[in-house]
């Protein structure tokens, strides 16, 4: 008798007895009324979840007969392993959800019987086996959910209602006929039979019979363009039977389409067509939303569509083995994630998309809501993001480009929608809307969420392990996060000090690397850590900002010692994310954050696919084996020269870099320049060594260096029209990086050498000048170069930090800059490409004039009107004079970056290339640094007398100041903002498209059951035209 | 000699039947149209059964049972469904679309 | 000219309704004259789902005194089909005018027109 | 309006394209001959198993009776649901139509004494010989209720206690899912209704516990339509 408790059969006596119960526990009193619905709900999921774990143990299916009879006499359920786990999962969260919408419906005995008996419906769904019984179930699942939508009392929600009976009416008129018209043809009901009997699609019959029941399913999935009933519920039923419906009621109807789809082989392409095109309009339409729910509405309809694709694919493509868990990755991420969304909107009071709710203030609502939103994005490290990934690595072994640009494109809309509401929702709300919000939050309101956010942590790792991905590499950045997550309460400092002592000890636990990875891990490191000391200058809690540089630094550690694709792109979305959210910090930057989020995340997804391509042609996916393979996919390699582009801020995809790196707070920036970019760069060398022995070489070196050299000299221009420092500086490391791109483009071991060295100039002078400017806006008060002024004497030593790392940047002699340019100018004549290194002298001297305009500006002239109030905090000084000796250091004992890079470098690239021109040591050999650095000092000594004499005629330095400050190399006409107008065009044109796709759905019901009679119709046309495979 | 009696019978039957559903299109208000609805259908049905049970003699109880029903439920409603159309007031001519007086409000 | 087959009339009876029906909730804009659409659908499909079943010269799947080995039975699955059909027909038809009264007393028109609040 | 000829235009392609669509069934459809596979084994299964004469019967009520499990489900749900949808909303628009206050009229009155009974036996019959001849639970109870609407139309002033009736529905829908879980327990599976002894076929008490399922049927869909019938009047 015990194992019947547990048996799956339960899950119908729970639902079905308990159903039937309810009313006449309601009369005996309202207490039994409640404990009978705890009963049957917890019941019905035990029945559901404690057999589920048994089978997926043991392996073994348990078939359930009813009326004493075998099948296909007698109807029959089946529990298999996959019937397990999307019922379980679905049980498990319809029980949630019961506790977020317990408040609604805890008065009456109606929607509690209602609750239940769909539930049961949509786990019969899953487990019946007999194609009527399918309908009958469909329909006590939509019957149901006529019933609960009832609930929804607005105008708007009655209406909804009735849009949703119409159009499902039809749906289920087409499977009840279907099913009939397939039994008059194949003379069965029970589906493995009619899949065995196989009726052809072309068949009048049975093709009609097939039609009508794919159609029927199809319809009920809410595709576009016959879907807009479905949407218009989402936006009005109360949140907790709206995330049931997209949750729970698409698990019954998907699994359903799976069961069916053997019968529907040949028609795998129709059904990915079909698919595709309502991923993509939804999550088009989703753009424009804004409400909340419809929002919501729009994701989850894209998130099904996205999961039919799998489906369809992997059914079609025989990645047997694999579908499981790319289909149950996708399925949970979005039954978990959707689910909490829309219980945490619905407990938030959401409405509108751009109605703020001052999450900031509550962090622990804002980490909830970001978990589903990184979720649903599809970012790791939840299960979305592992099925994703191997289901376009599928893709790519599968020749499908095409589809993988719709997935990505369309994950790309639905990230940007999604974030763009994120960080809506952290804004501080009107007193009035807030206050409402935050007496509301009950434990009802917030327990499912919670639970939600657990399981999603715990999917994720499940994801991770099952994908190979769960090492030290992955973990150790997010168990620091969480670390200093649960330190937030401490002071400041403390946190500050604890969060470098976590970096530097885990850093240690990381795999060391070799080759150029073991050279960027400890620049990149101790660049990090210098400058996220500088962190101490702003006292406070800092809420969240040490948990995410955490995260940040390991992640950069971890990406460079990735040994597959997959480690190397969850250690980049990490760092990605880390970023996204330490810029979304300041209020102000949340516009900054969102662009930075969805170039980076264009920027992953073509790497993504790069990769995917990539390492379907080579057959591995570790990066160092396809490395020696070579590729010579171009394709392949162009989205990974575009990725990594966009990431290093060249020319026209740079429009995301100059207001982030402003509007972030300063360490922040100092972070993102000086440590992160050079993450873009060695994807950009991985990229070089992929390609050098295949004959895309020369092109990619040439464009390379091109794209370069014009990044740098437009960056130059830009600064020159800055009047602000942080955007200044912005633009210059721009340009910088467009130096260290045409090094890369040189495709030779001095080129690369160079790159190497320039990447280290580069951390150390970024590190020095963000903090330097961060302490004089501190201490002035703002950033703007017309109001600082003559600081020379009140920060003195800001000013001889500045006047070093500017010196080293231009590439006056006696530092380290000189020797990079000096290397890069002699590799380009090498090279023999002169014109490059014409256009290398004038960003050379462009770069010159505005850091002499910067200097100028910031210390030498009348002091300004606000002054300064003495020197900058020892907490900015400190780095700075650190990176500083680091800077002397490299000028002076040049050999000690020059041995390890070159010695990096050599092996790749001597044990393949034979060298024509001079090698390192030879040009080293003539360029002795002692001499040259002494006749530097001599020269500079000179310069500075003459100068002390020109400063004491009073009127020469303020007249040079104010010209070099207002002065502007090209009149504007010249350079007009180009990218970002091109840019806007692209947002503009994205935003029609998406009123276009929108506006089918007129709100008319009579429209939108004409629209599921025509969407029936296309199907039954287009199936027989399908070539029997 | 039975069927041609029989066939009659049931041919004069649906002949009234016929006028019932002409009658339910042409007759232009409510009332009327019940009125031509039940007497046609009434007759109708019974000639029809008349000519049946004249077909299977050893039913024709049955039959003749099945008639009197009729003959006593179809007026009965009719009259129920006149009644009711009089006391709400939905007795005035059929109005084309568009033109109902809740519509024409809009 | 042969007689035409009962189930050909049967299924062009019920194809023709739920025709009728869909017409009739794609032109009227009463929201009443939808639902009745759909009834007549489902009566239609009900119609259908018969007349699939029936087998030529075939008498009620019932064995009662007079039923011998020879006679010729009526598809029985149907017509349990046909049963089930009509009473979710009716079910849903109920639960649809029930909405329909809903909507009447909230915006005190039946134009489906006047219900498009929420859209795009 | 553009728009409006537009949908029209569109729902007269639709509707062509469904005519067609029908059209081709029809015309591929061929009367068989003979019953298929499945449909004799029933013919042949019904008798000899369940001991039920009518075959239709016993596929409602035994071997596909999960099926018909579900479906009483959703006649359940929509009778529950239909409480709170037709509750006057708190700002009725339109003034209700006036209640007939007055009793009905004489025709009415007398009428319903004269056939009263008649439906009443009619729908009894049905529902207890449901599994000799034709009938069952679903259309005997679909009868009783219009005899009980016949009842509320000429006593214009009662109205059935729904409180009475939904309590009746629900406990013979636990009697319905208890019966299911004897046959799993007493007999081979879930819902077989072999439980009890088989009987002589063609008798009264025969085919295990069909009968008792269809009068269980019987009542309660009488219950709910009648229910359902008593919530539209409002």
């Amino acid at each position: 008798m015990s194992a019947l408790h547990l048996h799956p059969l339960g899950i119908y006596l729970f639902g079905l007895g308990g159903g039937f119960l309810l009313p006449i526990l309601y009369q005996v009193g309202k207490r039994w009324l409640h404990a009978g619905f705890v009963v049957a709900m917890l019941g019905m999921t035990l029945c559901a979840v404690v057999p589920a774990l048994s089978v997926l143990q043991s392996g073994e299916t348990i078939e359930i007969t009813t009326a004493g009879a075998l099948p296909p006499v007698s109807i029959n359920l089946r529990f298999g392993p996959w019937e397990a786990a999307v019922s379980a999962s679905a049980t498990l969260a319809a029980a949630m959800l019961a506790i977020s919408f317990w408040q609604t419906i805890r008065t009456k005995y109606v929607p509690l019987l209602l609750f239940l008996i769909a539930t049961m419906g949509v786990n019969g769904l899953i487990q019946t086996r007999d194609l009527f019984n399918l309908f009958v179930f469909l329909e006590i699942l939509s019957v149901g959910t006529y019933g609960l939508l009832a609930l929804s009392t607005s105008r708007a929600g009655v209406q909804a209602a009735f849009k949703y009976i119409t159009a499902t009416m039809v749906a289920s008129a087409l499977v009840l006929l279907g099913a009939v018209l397939l039994y008059k043809a194949t003379g069965h009901l029970n589906i493995d039979l009619l899949i065995e009997a196989a009726p052809p699609l072309a068949a009048p019959i049975a093709g009609t019979a097939l039609a009508m029941v794919l159609a029927g399913f199809l319809i009920e999935m809410k595709p576009y363009p016959a879907g807009g009933w479905g949407l218009d519920v989402y936006e009005t039923a109360p949140p907790p039977l709206a995330a049931f419906l997209s949750v729970v009621g698409s698990a019954g109807l998907i699994f359903a389409l799976g069961k069916l789809l053997p019968l529907y082989d040949q028609a795998l392409g129709l059904l990915t067509v079909g698919a595709a095109l309502t991923f993509l309009a939804s999550n088009l339409a989703g753009l424009r939303q804004q409400n909340v729910f419809r929002l919501l509405g729009y994701s989850s309809i894209g998130q099904m569509a996205l999961l039919l694709i799998a489906l369809a694919v992997l059914t079609d493509i025989g990645a047997n083995e694999v579908a499981p868990y790319v289909l149950f990755g996708l399925f949970v991420n979005h039954l978990l994630a959707k689910a909490g969304l829309f219980c945490l909107a619905g407990a938030l009071r959401a409405r509108r998309v751009d109605q703020p709710l001052s999450l900031a203030a509550k962090p622990a609502l804002a980490l909830l809501l970001g978990v589903f939103v990184v979720a649903i994005a599809g970012l790791p490290p939840f299960p979305g993001f592992w099925a994703k990934w191997e289901l376009i690595l599928q893709l790519a072994e599968a020749q499908r480009p095409v589809l993988i640009g719709v997935i990505l494109i369309g994950s790309l809309f639905e990230a940007a929608y999604l974030f763009r509401w994120f960080f809506r929702a952290l804004g501080p709300a009107e007193k009035s809307e807030s206050e409402e919000a935050d007496d509301a939050l009950t434990l009802q309101d917030v327990l499912p969420p919670v639970g939600f956010a657990i399981f999603l942590a715990i999917g994720g790792a499940a994801g991770a392990m099952a994908s190979g991905a769960l090492t030290i590499s992955t973990v150790l950045p997010l168990l620091a996060g969480a670390a200093l997550l649960l330190a937030e309460p401490l002071p400041g400092r403390i946190k500050a000090v604890a969060m470098l002592a976590i970096v530097a000890a885990g850093s240690l636990l990381l795999p060391r690397p070799e080759g150029i990875a073991g050279l960027f891990g400890p620049v990149l490191l101790a660049g990090g850590l210098v400058i996220a000391f500088a962190g101490m200058a702003w006292p406070g809690p800092r809420r969240g900002h040490y948990p995410w540089v955490a995260v940040l630094l390991l992640s950069i550690q971890s990406l460079l010692a990735a040994p597959t694709g997959l480690a190397f792109y969850t250690a980049w979305e990490f760092v990605t994310l880390a970023s996204a959210f330490l810029i979304a910090r300041r209020e102000a930057a949340r516009g900054e954050a969102l662009r930075f989020l969805i170039f980076s995340l264009a920027a992953a997804f073509c790497l993504m696919a790069g990769f995917a391509m990539i390492a379907a042609d080579a057959g591995t996916r570790s990066i160092y084996a396809i490395i020696a393979l070579g590729s010579g996919d171009g394709l392949g390699v162009a989205l990974l020269v575009t990725g990594f582009l966009i990431k290093a801020a060249a020319i026209g995809v740079h429009v995301w870099q100059p207001g982030a790196y402003a509007e972030a707070t300063d360490d922040v920036t100092a972070l993102l320049s000086a440590v992160v970019s050079k993450a873009a760069i060695f994807g950009l060398l991985l990229t070089g060594y992929l390609v050098l022995r295949s004959q895309m070489e020369v092109e990619f070196g040439r464009t390379l260096a091109w794209i370069g050299m014009a990044t740098t000299i437009a960056g130059a221009l830009l600064a020159l029209r800055q009047a602000e420092t942080k955007r200044l500086l912005a633009y210059s490391s721009m340009s910088q990086l467009g130096y260290i791109v045409t090094a890369i483009g040189l495709m030779g071991h001095l080129g690369w050498v160079t790159a190497l060295y320039l990447v280290a100039s580069h951390m150390l002078v970024k590190g020095i000048l963000f903090l330097a400017v961060a302490g004089v806006a501190h201490r002035t008060g703002s950033s703007l170069l017309a109001d600082a002024g003559g600081l020379l004497r009140a920060m003195p030593v800001t000013a001889a930090m500045v006047a070093v790392a500017l010196l080293s940047m231009s590439g006056l002699p006696p530092l380290m800059g000189f020797g990079s340019k000096w290397l890069l100018l002699a590799a380009m004549m090498e090279k023999g490409w002169a014109e490059l290194a014409i256009a290398g002298a004038i960003a050379t001297f462009l770069g010159l004039w505005y850091m002499v305009r910067l200097f100028t500006a910031l210390f030498l002239g009348p002091p300004a009107a606000g002054g300064a109030r003495g020197e900058a905090s020892p907490a900015l000084l400190l780095p700075q004079v650190l990176l500083v000796g680091g800077i002397l250091v490299l000028s002076f004992f040049p050999k000690l970056l020059m041995e390890p890079v070159s010695a990096a470098i050599d092996p790749e690239f001597a044990a393949t290339l034979v060298w024509q021109g001079q090698s390192l040591e030879t040009i080293y050999g003539l360029w002795d640094p002692t001499p040259m650095m002494l006749s530097a000092l001599v020269a500079v000594a000179v310069l500075t007398l003459l100068w002390w004499t020109a400063v004491r005629d009073r009127r020469v330095v303020p007249t040079a100041r104010a010209a070099l400050v207002s002065a502007s190399p090209l009149p504007p006409a010249l350079m007009p903002p180009l990218a970002i107008t091109f840019w806007r065009g692209v947002t503009a044109g994205t935003n029609r498209v998406a009123d276009t796709v929108r506006r089918i759905y007129t709100g008319n019901a009579q429209t939108y059951v004409l629209l599921t009679l025509l969407y029936f119709l296309a199907v039954a046309v287009a199936l027989p035209l399908i070539p029997a495979r | 000699m039975i069927e041609l009696v029989a066939s009659f019978l049931m041919f004069i039957g649906s002949v009234f039947v016929f006028s019932a559903a002409l009658g339910l299109l042409r007759m232009p208000d409510p009332i009327s149209r019940l009125q031509t609805g039940t007497k046609a259908t009434t007759l109708g049905a019974g000639l029809i059964l008349s000519g049946l049970a004249v077909l299977h003699p050893e039913r024709a109880v049955q039959y003749v049972l099945i008639i009197a029903f009729v003959f006593i439920s179809n007026p009965i409603s009719s009259h129920a469904l006149a009644r009711a159309g009089l006391k709400t007031g939905r007795t005035e001519g059929d109005v084309p679309e568009g033109e109902r007086p809740e519509e024409r409000a809009q | 000219m042969t007689a035409l087959p009962v189930s050909t009339v049967l299924m062009v009876t019920g194809f023709g309704l739920v025709l009728l029906g869909y017409s009739a909730i794609l032109i009227h804009r009463n929201i009443l004259k939808m639902v009745i659409g759909f009834s007549l659908v489902d009566s239609g499909i009900a119609i259908i789902v018969v007349a699939l079943g029936y087998v030529q010269g075939g008498t009620a799947p019932i064995l009662d005194a007079d039923t011998t080995a020879a006679t010729v039975f009526v598809d029985p699955i149907n017509a349990a089909l046909a049963v089930t059909a009509i009473v979710i027909g009716f079910a849903v038809t109920a639960i649809t005018l029930a909405y329909a009264i809903r909507l009447y007393r909230l915006h005190g028109t039946l134009n489906v027109d006047a219900f498009t609040e929420s859209r795009e | 309006m553009t728009g409006r000829t537009v949908h029209l235009g569109l729902s007269a392609l639709a509707l062509a394209g469904l005519a067609f669509a029908f059209s081709r069934l029809v015309g591929a459809h061929v009367e068989p001959t003979a019953l298929g596979q499945l449909a004799a084994g029933y013919i042949r299964l019904s008798p000899e198993e369940l001991s039920v004469p009518n075959v239709v019967t016993g596929i409602l009520l035994a071997y596909r009776s999960f099926d018909t499990l579900g479906e009483v489900a959703v006649l359940y749900m929509v009778a529950a649901s239909l409480g709170p949808l037709l509750q006057p909303m708190d700002n009725p628009v339109a003034s209700e139509t006036p209640r007939l206050s007055e009793n009905a009229g004489e025709i009415i009155h007398s009428g319903h004494f004269a056939l009263l009974p008649l439906i009443g036996v009619f729908g009894a019959y049905v529902i207890l010989f449901g599994h000799l001849s034709a009938g069952g639970g679903f259309q005997g109870g679909a009868i009783i209720a219009t005899g009980i609407e016949f009842y509320m139309i000429a006593r214009v002033a009662s109205a059935i206690n729904v409180k009475a009736f939904s309590a009746l529905e629900s406990g013979v829908g636990v009697l319905f899912v208890a019966v299911g879980v004897f046959g799993l327990v007493f007999a081979g599976g879930f819902l077989d209704p072999r439980f009890l002894p088989a009987g002589e076929l063609g008798h009264f008490v025969s085919g295990g516990a069909i009968p008792l399922v269809s009068l269980l049927l019987g009542i309660k869909v009488a219950a709910e339509l009648s229910v359902v019938l008593e919530r539209f009047r409002g």
